[in-house]
């Protein structure tokens, strides 16, 4: 039953409202921007109570069955919510890897016991799901993962490394791929899909230093460690299919996802705002002819990317290459972020020197280290070179 | 209140007909050898193909149903622009539409016989340009108290084709008016044909010394009015030059995919898609710009969101295309190099749209202080 | 015999005295910048006028053998004249296959009979030359090249076509590329190389309408055409190796060439000085602080690689990778050309929407054809995207 | 007269022979993992190392011999500056070297004793900037009657390792002094260490309030050596900066010609290999303009010319030193992302170097006046 917009607007003012009276105070230390930058207890701590918070008042896994913890409502519900929580600035629902992979993977594929056994620990900040899909080796490509799952018994024997697990040392389950069978003739066809425990004896996990001097991912090694078999989603062999299919949901609510922010979006009116008052040659810098058309330039790539957004949903408008607009999404916000925060490291003048812990560095730092962890974005995922073949070739047909 | 303003951006249902339509009519009746047909042609374009636009009623689609339009604003003339630009099929319907907009913006009803004219068909332009400076207001080219109008105008598009001119002149008291000048009146020997980079475009150098106004249309509503002409003529040229680069686009793509070099597509090259793909994200940002200008230019005069979206439209539009047709040169290799090959139709339209109403650097410089003062 | 720093002096004042008394009169059109430029007749008739002025005069071929026409001195002198002729602004010396391709390789490798035959009239104009070495389908793939000799008694029968014939229908001689071995195991030990007669029965030229609207190239077709069998340089299957053999003497006098003016370098102190007088928003352009700051942009290019001419000459300070200056100089040059000539039609604002033939067109539409033209460098002897592959692989060593 | 303007381009036998001293003291002082252990130091470098350079004589290369120094100008320091870049060795010699230049140009012959002290090893610095703004050229510190300093001063290089830090103040006449002041006369609680994004640079937030200065520079020559003080410590950062972006592209070099993925060494795609062919153009041009201007600031107070020169050195070392680091880090991938691997050490020390002596559009926006008006 479709939402009347009169009960949708309603639903708007209520959120607006609650995150009124909720949004949390200042804790007075960076707050993480994304799910790959908690490198603290204090910062976890934080996330964990405000996620709660959020799922308690109703605001999270809207459209999840109300069995599992959800709120069993159309998932319309849920997308004001999260587009509520973005304009009103709060901190990001940071369960990531649970919200917006591991959860509606379950709810899509899993079994009753599975849904039941995982899904409110999601929800609830309880249980922390980090990804076991990169090796060391293999960055970006996938399908050659070599982690080794032997069968014995009732249970798998994991040896082998996942690396940019994030939160790893945090984290109660991953979703790992991993190799079954070595033997398969397409490299793709040998591996399965876990629902793996991580306090297993066997598991470690070691924190990887991020350049910005913090942590945020661990490298994660398995060592003869036993899961057990019933781990196991789908059949072996199914691995490279159901890994996908959790890509799929990363684009929110209406594609499966539990909601809540994942991650702080900067613009370029944050931007704008925070340099005012700076100065260049004896003058505010916003005088400056040649920052002046910088600006202007940022500001019409992120306007060109709203709009993409409204046009996007206008059939007629998109007739030329229809897939253009979402499969160059990714591509198109990650590499702006990175250059939006470089020019706001730029433009400071002599503070942007300054980094995180210094008194004089403007908003703690927060524009170089945010600089910094863009890359994040930028390579992680499938980096900008492998965005910009995927689209080469599925938007405009040109040959691999 | 945020930089980012206005996102706006909506499709009318007769908008989305006319886009079908003249999606469709271009295809038909333009296709490159059409295009080519008319390269050395005096006027530019087939008359035939012509009276079948008037036909379809897009010469009124702006005007008052109260002249024979069909009311349905500006907005309505980008989806045609648009189209036009794809096919590169050049006619007058942009000027025409221009200069009924600034007769009707700058004497709102007092012109109803002459816009009943343009919308039965008449061709129409406006004489505005004086050198090669379009942020210059201050006009040369005089009236006296008789109405009669003294000096010249440059890149009066498509003058040769033209029933009827709108002069942008001053008067006897330094004021800016508007003379309708009915071609006839205008001896042979004083229109001068310029040599166009984009030899699908016709344009003139006019010496207007001794012409007689047909009528002189005078007070503050003509510079609200010239000002909306500028940004609406922006934002036509640029909802055409993204037509245009989106072909570009294509026809670049189309060639990658067929030449061999070294044995291998030239398109598995990533020195060559990855810039295809920056090419098609700016022609996205070229179109949701120009959607977006069509969705806020209803009011009149034009209020600052749809100055500030005709101007991004222009900006983005001009680069877009000035880019996507030097690659499409270069991409093309020794073949781009050639007149044969359609990538030059390309990169000569790209040089003349970003000289249109103003170029990117002069929008761009418009939109900081529209921005961020 | 080196020769003395005071005589080379004495020479460069004798160079530009005889420059300024006899440079030509403006002739009332657009000279070509390039020999790839030679369009019309008029054109043709006047600068091979000029080049046998300086021949005459002694400026052109100063270090080839008097016994064919040459000045027998050293090569300084001609790096000199070459200079003062930049300097200048004289028009080209436009025989440029022969002067500086075919000239210099008959000088280097060819017979008695051979220098005789053809040196003289290189110099002198009378002997235009051409090349023939890409083919419609191959581009740049010069190995790959098609067009068959075959050996018939004392002749060649050749068939095939070639494309980018500079001054095709003008030319006397043609250096062909041609296959004699379709057998062979490696594509390049099947080629051949000749010095062909351009006047024999079966070799046809078709004029290519360039861009621009003008021509200056032709396809040459050859149907069961004879030339000579003494026409072939070196072994047959020695084709390939002499090719790339003549491409080495482009870099001017020291390295074998004739000298002489082979194209007009456009600089940004041309465009300043033009543009001077452009208006925009009703003040001089050059007040525009984002123009100017594209000019300082364009300058600082343009300066770069005059000083990395400097820098080149000094060996401690181009230790890292010793080939990168002169590996790049064509796609350095090259693509600051085409930019400064596409930056030179947008700053005229609507002037530059006019072209060559319209009286208010700036310069006669000077910047608008230049602009055009200027694809055929970027294009022309390897595509600007190999020689960015030949200077990561060549230069930086990266992987092919 | 040509915009290009002069192209002199040399290197004297004694530049010659520094630039080969140096990249060998370097490259056996301080390679990676000697950068990394002084990371986290107080004073950013290892004194016996400093000693030595010291012992080499680099601290008197500018200075006159009548103080113990070699004569040689900044011409000579900067193939040094360059070869500390290279290694990414973090010393006190720029900030000392500059210091010096300020003293003798400000009053020449008058602080040879300090000079004499900077020549045998004395660690000296300049302590100039109140705010973010390099353009900012009114001093806030004051001094009094009794040469007594207050007021604060940021980002003041290796004032944690100085023996000597010159004040740059107003007096009570409101003009410009320079007041040399000893380390020891500021209190440890009035020196706050910054927190550096280049972790291998140290330098303070001092608060001067109460320290009595050693003397006082006053007169005109006071601007002009500031002035000069300026531009020799934007070419010297850009020396520093083209070392460092030299070393940055051969570090991304080894990691393209060694990482496999998909099956192929990742330097074989062209979307990365042309972007390092684009690196490697603008650290040419870096080192050209660079050495250029070391041909040219022989005179004092500097040419014309010389500000051009150090001004387009400037300009083009931090933009392509921004360029370099970001492309170094998202072509290592994930491995870039790590403190581990040394791309963060060239993007840190590239976000420091932008930001010293003025950044590109600083730089840029005084050419255009020298060279346009």
């Amino acid at each position: 039953m479709t939402p009347q917009p009169h009960e949708l607007d309603s639903f708007r003012k209520d959120v607006a409202a609650w995150l009124a009276e909720h949004r949390p105070a200042d804790p007075g230390f960076l707050l993480p921007q994304s799910f790959m930058e908690v490198s603290t207890d204090q910062q976890l701590d934080f996330l964990r109570e405000w996620q709660h918070k959020v799922w308690s008042a109703g605001y999270l896994g809207m459209a999840w069955p109300r069995a599992y913890g959800g709120g069993g409502v159309d998932p319309a519900f849920q997308s004001i919510a999260d587009q509520e929580m973005r304009r009103a600035g709060v901190p990001i629902c940071f369960n990531v890897i649970g919200l917006g992979w591991a959860g509606p993977l379950i709810n899509d594929i899993g079994t009753e016991e599975e849904k039941s056994k995982y899904l409110k620990g999601i929800l609830s900040a309880e249980d922390i799901w980090c990804q076991g899909f990169s090796e060391p080796d293999h960055g970006s490509d996938l399908g050659a993962a070599q982690t080794r799952a032997v069968r014995d018994g009732d249970a798998y024997v994991i040896n082998g490394s996942k690396i940019w697990t994030t939160m790893g040392n945090y984290a109660r389950y991953m979703i790992l791929l991993a190799r079954t069978n070595p033997e398969a003739p397409r490299k793709y066809d040998g591996l399965s899909f876990f629902l793996a425990p991580m306090q297993v004896p066997g598991i470690e996990t070691r924190p990887i230093r991020k350049l910005t001097g913090e942590y945020g991912f661990t490298e994660t090694f398995f060592t003869d460690a036993r899961i057990p078999q019933a781990c196991r989603m789908g059949d072996e062999g199914d691995g490279w299919k159901i890994a996908m299919k959790t890509l799929q949901y990363e684009r929110g609510a209406e594609a499966g996802a539990a909601g809540g922010l994942a991650f702080v979006r900067v613009s370029v009116d944050d931007m704008i705002d925070e340099l005012r008052d700076v100065s260049r040659d004896g003058r505010p810098m916003l005088e400056e002819p040649l920052l002046r058309d910088q600006l202007v330039g940022l500001i019409m790539e992120e306007k060109a990317m709203a709009l993409g957004d409204r046009r996007s949903a206008i059939a007629p408008l998109t007739t030329d290459y229809p897939f253009s607009l979402p499969l160059s999404n990714k591509l198109r916000w990650t590499e702006y972020s990175r250059r939006l925060r470089q020019f706001a490291v730029g433009a400071q003048g002599a503070a942007g020197s300054f980094y995180v812990g210094d008194d004089a560095a403007r908003q703690g730092g927060f524009w170089q280290r945010a600089y910094l962890n863009s890359f994040s974005a930028t390579i992680g995922g499938g980096t900008s070179q492998i965005q910009a073949n995927i689209i080469a070739e599925h938007v405009l047909g040109l040959p691999k | 209140m945020s930089v980012i303003g206005s996102t706006r951006l909506s499709l009318g249902e007769e908008q989305a007909m006319l886009l079908d339509v003249a999606r469709d009519f271009c295809r038909r009746q333009s296709p490159m050898s059409a295009v080519r047909a008319q390269l050395d042609s005096p006027l530019g374009f087939d008359n035939a193909v012509w009276r079948q636009m008037v036909d379809l009623g897009w010469t009124g689609i702006a005007l008052p149903e109260s002249v024979g339009g069909s009311a349905l604003g500006v907005a309505a003339v980008v989806p045609v622009a648009e189209a036009l630009g794809r096919a590169m099929l050049g006619t007058p319907l942009l000027a025409t539409t221009l200069a009924a907009q600034l007769l009707q913006r700058a004497a709102p009803g007092a012109q109803d016989d002459l816009l009943a004219e343009i919308a039965a068909g008449a061709v129409a332009t406006v004489a505005m340009l004086e050198n090669e400076d379009w942020g210059n207001t201050r006009y040369q080219v005089s009236l006296d108290s008789e109405n009669r109008l003294s000096g010249v105008k440059m890149l009066v598009w498509d003058a040769q084709a033209a029933d009827l001119l709108v002069v942008v002149a001053r008067d006897g008291a330094g004021e800016t008016v508007l003379a309708p000048v009915r071609r006839a009146a205008v001896a042979d020997a004083a229109l001068a044909p310029h040599t166009m980079i984009d030899e699908t475009r016709r344009a003139a150098r006019i010496d207007f010394t001794g012409v007689q106004a047909e009528a002189v249309i005078a007070g503050p509503s003509v510079l609200s009015a010239l000002r909306d002409y500028r940004l609406l003529g922006a934002l036509l040229v640029a909802a055409e030059a993204g037509g245009s680069a989106a072909s570009c686009l294509d026809t670049t793509v189309a060639y990658l995919k067929t030449r061999k070099q070294f044995g291998k597509l030239i398109g598995s090259y990533q020195a060559l898609k990855h810039p295809a793909v920056e090419i098609l994200t700016a022609v996205d940002a070229t179109r949701s710009f120009v959607y977006h200008a069509a969705s806020v230019v209803g009011e009149e005069p034009l209020a600052q969101e749809a100055e500030i979206a005709c101007r991004m439209a222009k900006a983005q539009a001009t680069e877009t295309l000035c880019h996507a047709g030097d690659r499409a040169i270069q991409f093309h290799g020794g073949m781009g190099f050639t007149y044969e090959c359609d990538a030059q139709l390309y990169l000569r339209r790209a040089q003349w749209a970003q000289q249109q109403f103003g170029d990117a650097r002069h929008h761009r410089t418009q939109l900081a202080a529209l921005l961020l003062d």
